[in-house]
């Protein structure tokens, strides 16, 4: 309150690309899935923040991917309990976290299908710290109950799951995930936007708790990182996406 | 052992179970095109462990009677257009898959053991899709369900590496599933940027990133044969390439041009 | 991460599940003497697949409670000498194993998977004496028996390579099992002949033969590290030493005198 | 008959190798395990001659091995049905060409130990043609009955077995085995030795035809090649061998 706030303009990717970041800090390892710019540079702004103690691994990056064992690394490595966070999406994401990249519609006969299920039916049981990442935030993505479920939120009780959903990062704002209690709740609400407008946006219940605060801006420093440093390292990877921050 | 482009796609018959590779680790463009050609038909394509454009061209060439595979992607450009055509219109059976299940498998058929068991999957609807794998009990620890996928052994492995020697040693650099492809496959066909004379396996620096010539049938010499395919650091993917690929994949007259001319280019695949 | 030997062995509590690798693929006798020097006892050796001098001295010395081997061999010098006694003393649990066996479960391990099926061992006494092996029906063809072994996790693997950087990867060339070995132990502990000053992942041609530094908890140099077992190119097995070795080891009171003076040696091991 | 025949002195270990090479002429792929100089060079010597056609793999070796995925490429090689022939030997082989690697009387305290089943267990089951080789023809080594059985020769109906006892060389002769009969017979004895010699010192019965040829004596041209070609290429690996030659 003292000292005078230095304020940065930031863009909404900023917003987002800082905000993961931040999920990631306590991290010891961190695989990046193929198409996944935002998660990408969020990771990669992780480790510059960690100062090089956080292991990244960006798919599709030759410089920012140590794995000499091929694709299968990336899962044996999560099997063997390395990993600590990765990102899935989510063509539907329901009330109980199950995400559906397959389509909509009836199966195999999709009405609208998406590419498939990639690692998503294996890793999202074995990552300790799954991140939900979808920008869209509609009652079209975020619904009642997915069409086909690629990875369930949750499982029944004996089944070997180390892992599993932790947060749900969209355009409005960030939701954790209660494995327990099998439901989300609503844990901020991103600058410019409302806690009505995430529930108007949202399908199904979601838990509000009484003070909802906004997703933190980022602080100088970090963009500073983020627009020099990691724009840099993501540009390998994703060129035109480097463009745009 | 060194071929053309013709003769390396003519040990590929109809119904062949093809094993293809993800764009990242080297995507044979150059013999899809001989491919298709050549008019293949009921091909199983088994990606690894997930297709891109060559799958989605080969499908809507109507090439493939079967895709085995965790996603069709041309990326940013979204679903592969033909593959989810070829669904809704049911003219395409589809093995849906996950990325590690179709590792494991391969490396189950590398192994020559029947079946390899993976962690995940119980409560998909993949499972459910796919009574091909089974669920047992851990004999090790009672109430500890698993799934077993079979192995998967491919007729032919198929994919577009750097770098042969006149021996038929193919260098793949940290490209290990093409490794793992080789194993399980029981002919490997391989078109490569260039031929090399020196041998791959002499050299201790390389040698590690070699696919030994044992397990390769067939060797082409195709420059740029991934192309419009990023390959390696060698040259990136062809965006213009890709968009006219997917403007004209959503319709069906503007996909039979596209194809027709694509299949009369005579060099380098530039879609 | 980059330590000296002492530090290095000293992850190695009592009872550790140890991998070391056979002779030909980089054997730390660096690291060994430090062990046997701090007196470490209980070990629980796994040997990839199979054990050489390495395994022997430690039996010899002491430090070993169980061995999980393929052979315990001298090459032309015969059975490990302090295996053989300590196994007819009734001092040394010995889980009897062969060379694909040993490499599957630490595939299994690899893979994060709880066993791995294996072709053969039906009908051996091999079988027998693994009640820890399990024979199933295949679920895939009733009728067809197969063994499946459980995955094998060391808490430590431990071995030599010829080079590492100070970011911690680790060349090992063609030496694969090194990988394998680090990919399934909690953690890898690695001596090497030099630590250079250049990233080994930014080498296209050396990163496919590269363990990176996610799998390594810590190195050592140790010039000569292997000696007197052959290593690479880099030297030859030091036949005297092995002579000296095996005259020594034939009885308790010499081995005494032997290990005693090894073990006041200070540079690199020469037997 | 009407040629005159060049006669070239060898050795037995000539001989042996030169028999064994004979025996490797059809193959496409051989391995040949470790410690095994008189297979190494057989090998080498069979890949000589058949003109650069055979893949052979000497373990052991930089430049007569090509694997490229560790020690396990052998083993996965075998299963996937590529290696031809193999090479096995035995502290003791019994009538029913039942190996045995491990010891002599109550296991585990074994009275002699030997090193272990290395790789047997597996391979014996896998590859079509193994050649058991043992240069000691003894009753000490071939009895009726082994004490530890490293690998059966035989196996009931439905185990999965494509691979299996070929032929057992010794320093005496060469038996060929009936998976069918689960026996062996005897097909040739090598040059100074006679069938007595062979009955007399194997500790089971072995079939013996009405006429028993010898080994045949090696080529000029094929002692020829062993002598400079494939002794420098095993020499690599096995330098004081190579010396014998």
């Amino acid at each position: 309150m003292n000292a005078a706030v230095e304020h940065v303009a930031f863009s909404a990717t900023e917003l987002l690309v800082v905000a993961i970041a931040r999920l990631l800090a306590d991290c010891r390892h961190v695989i990046v899935g193929a198409s996944s710019p935002i998660p990408g540079a969020a990771a990669l702004l992780a480790r510059a923040c960690a100062g090089g103690v956080l292991h990244v691994d960006v798919l599709g990056s030759q410089r920012h991917n140590h794995f000499t064992n091929g694709g299968v690394e990336t899962f044996d490595l999560a099997a063997q309990g390395r990993v600590d966070a990765f990102f899935l999406g989510g063509g539907q994401i329901d009330a109980e976290a199950n995400i559906n990249l397959v389509g909509t519609g009836d199966y195999p006969a999709s009405a609208v299908r998406w590419p498939g299920c990639f690692g998503s039916s294996h890793l999202y049981f074995l990552v300790p710290r799954v991140i939900l990442f979808r920008e869209e935030h509609t009652r079209r993505v975020l619904v009642p109950r997915v069409d086909f479920i690629s990875a369930p939120g949750t499982s029944a009780p004996g089944v070997y799951r180390p892992g599993g959903p932790w947060k749900l990062v969209t355009g409005l704002g960030i939701l954790a995930f209660d494995r327990q209690r099998k439901r989300f709740a609503l844990e901020s609400v991103h600058p410019g936007h409302s806690v009505e407008e995430v529930l108007d946006n949202t399908g199904f219940a979601v838990e509000v708790p009484p003070h909802v605060p906004h997703t933190p801006s980022p602080a100088p420093s970090v963009l500073a990182l983020l627009r020099e440093r990691v724009r840099a390292e993501i540009a390998e990877t994703y060129p035109r996406f480097a463009a745009t921050l | 052992m060194i071929v053309d482009v013709d003769s390396l796609v003519s040990g590929i018959a109809d119904g062949t179970k093809l094993a293809i590779p993800q764009d990242a680790a080297g995507v044979s463009m150059a013999a899809t095109r001989a491919l298709v050609r050549r008019g293949v038909r009921d091909l199983h394509l088994v990606c690894v462990p997930i297709g891109g454009l060559q799958a989605d061209l080969l499908i809507g060439a109507g090439c493939a009677r079967t895709i085995e595979t965790s996603a069709v992607t041309l990326g940013e450009f979204g679903t592969g257009p033909r593959f989810a055509a070829a669904l809704k219109a049911g003219t395409l059976q589809i093995l849906d898959a996950t990325c590690p299940a179709i590792h494991a498998a391969l490396q189950a058929g590398q192994k020559g053991i029947p079946f390899i068991p993976l962690r995940g999957l119980l409560g998909t609807d993949l499972l459910t899709a796919r009574p091909d794998w089974k669920v047992i009990d851990n004999p090790f620890a009672p109430g500890d369900a698993i799934v077993l996928l079979p192995a998967i052994v491919p007729d032919v492995a198929l994919f577009h590496a750097p770098l042969a020697d006149r021996h038929g040693n193919v260098f793949i650099g940290r490209q290990r599933e093409l490794l793992t492809m080789a194993h399980a496959a029981r002919r490997t066909l391989v078109t490569v940027e260039e031929v090399v004379a020196r041998d791959l396996m002499a050299d201790p620096d390389l040698a590690p990133g070699v696919i030994p010539a044992t397990y390769v049938t067939a060797i082409a010499a195709a420059p740029f044969g991934a192309m419009p395919v990023k390959f390696r650091d060698d040259y990136s993917q062809d965006d213009n390439a890709f968009l006219a690929y997917v403007a004209a994949a959503a319709n069906d007259a503007a996909w039979s041009v596209w194809l027709a001319a694509w299949l009369e280019e005579a060099g380098a695949v530039s879609a």
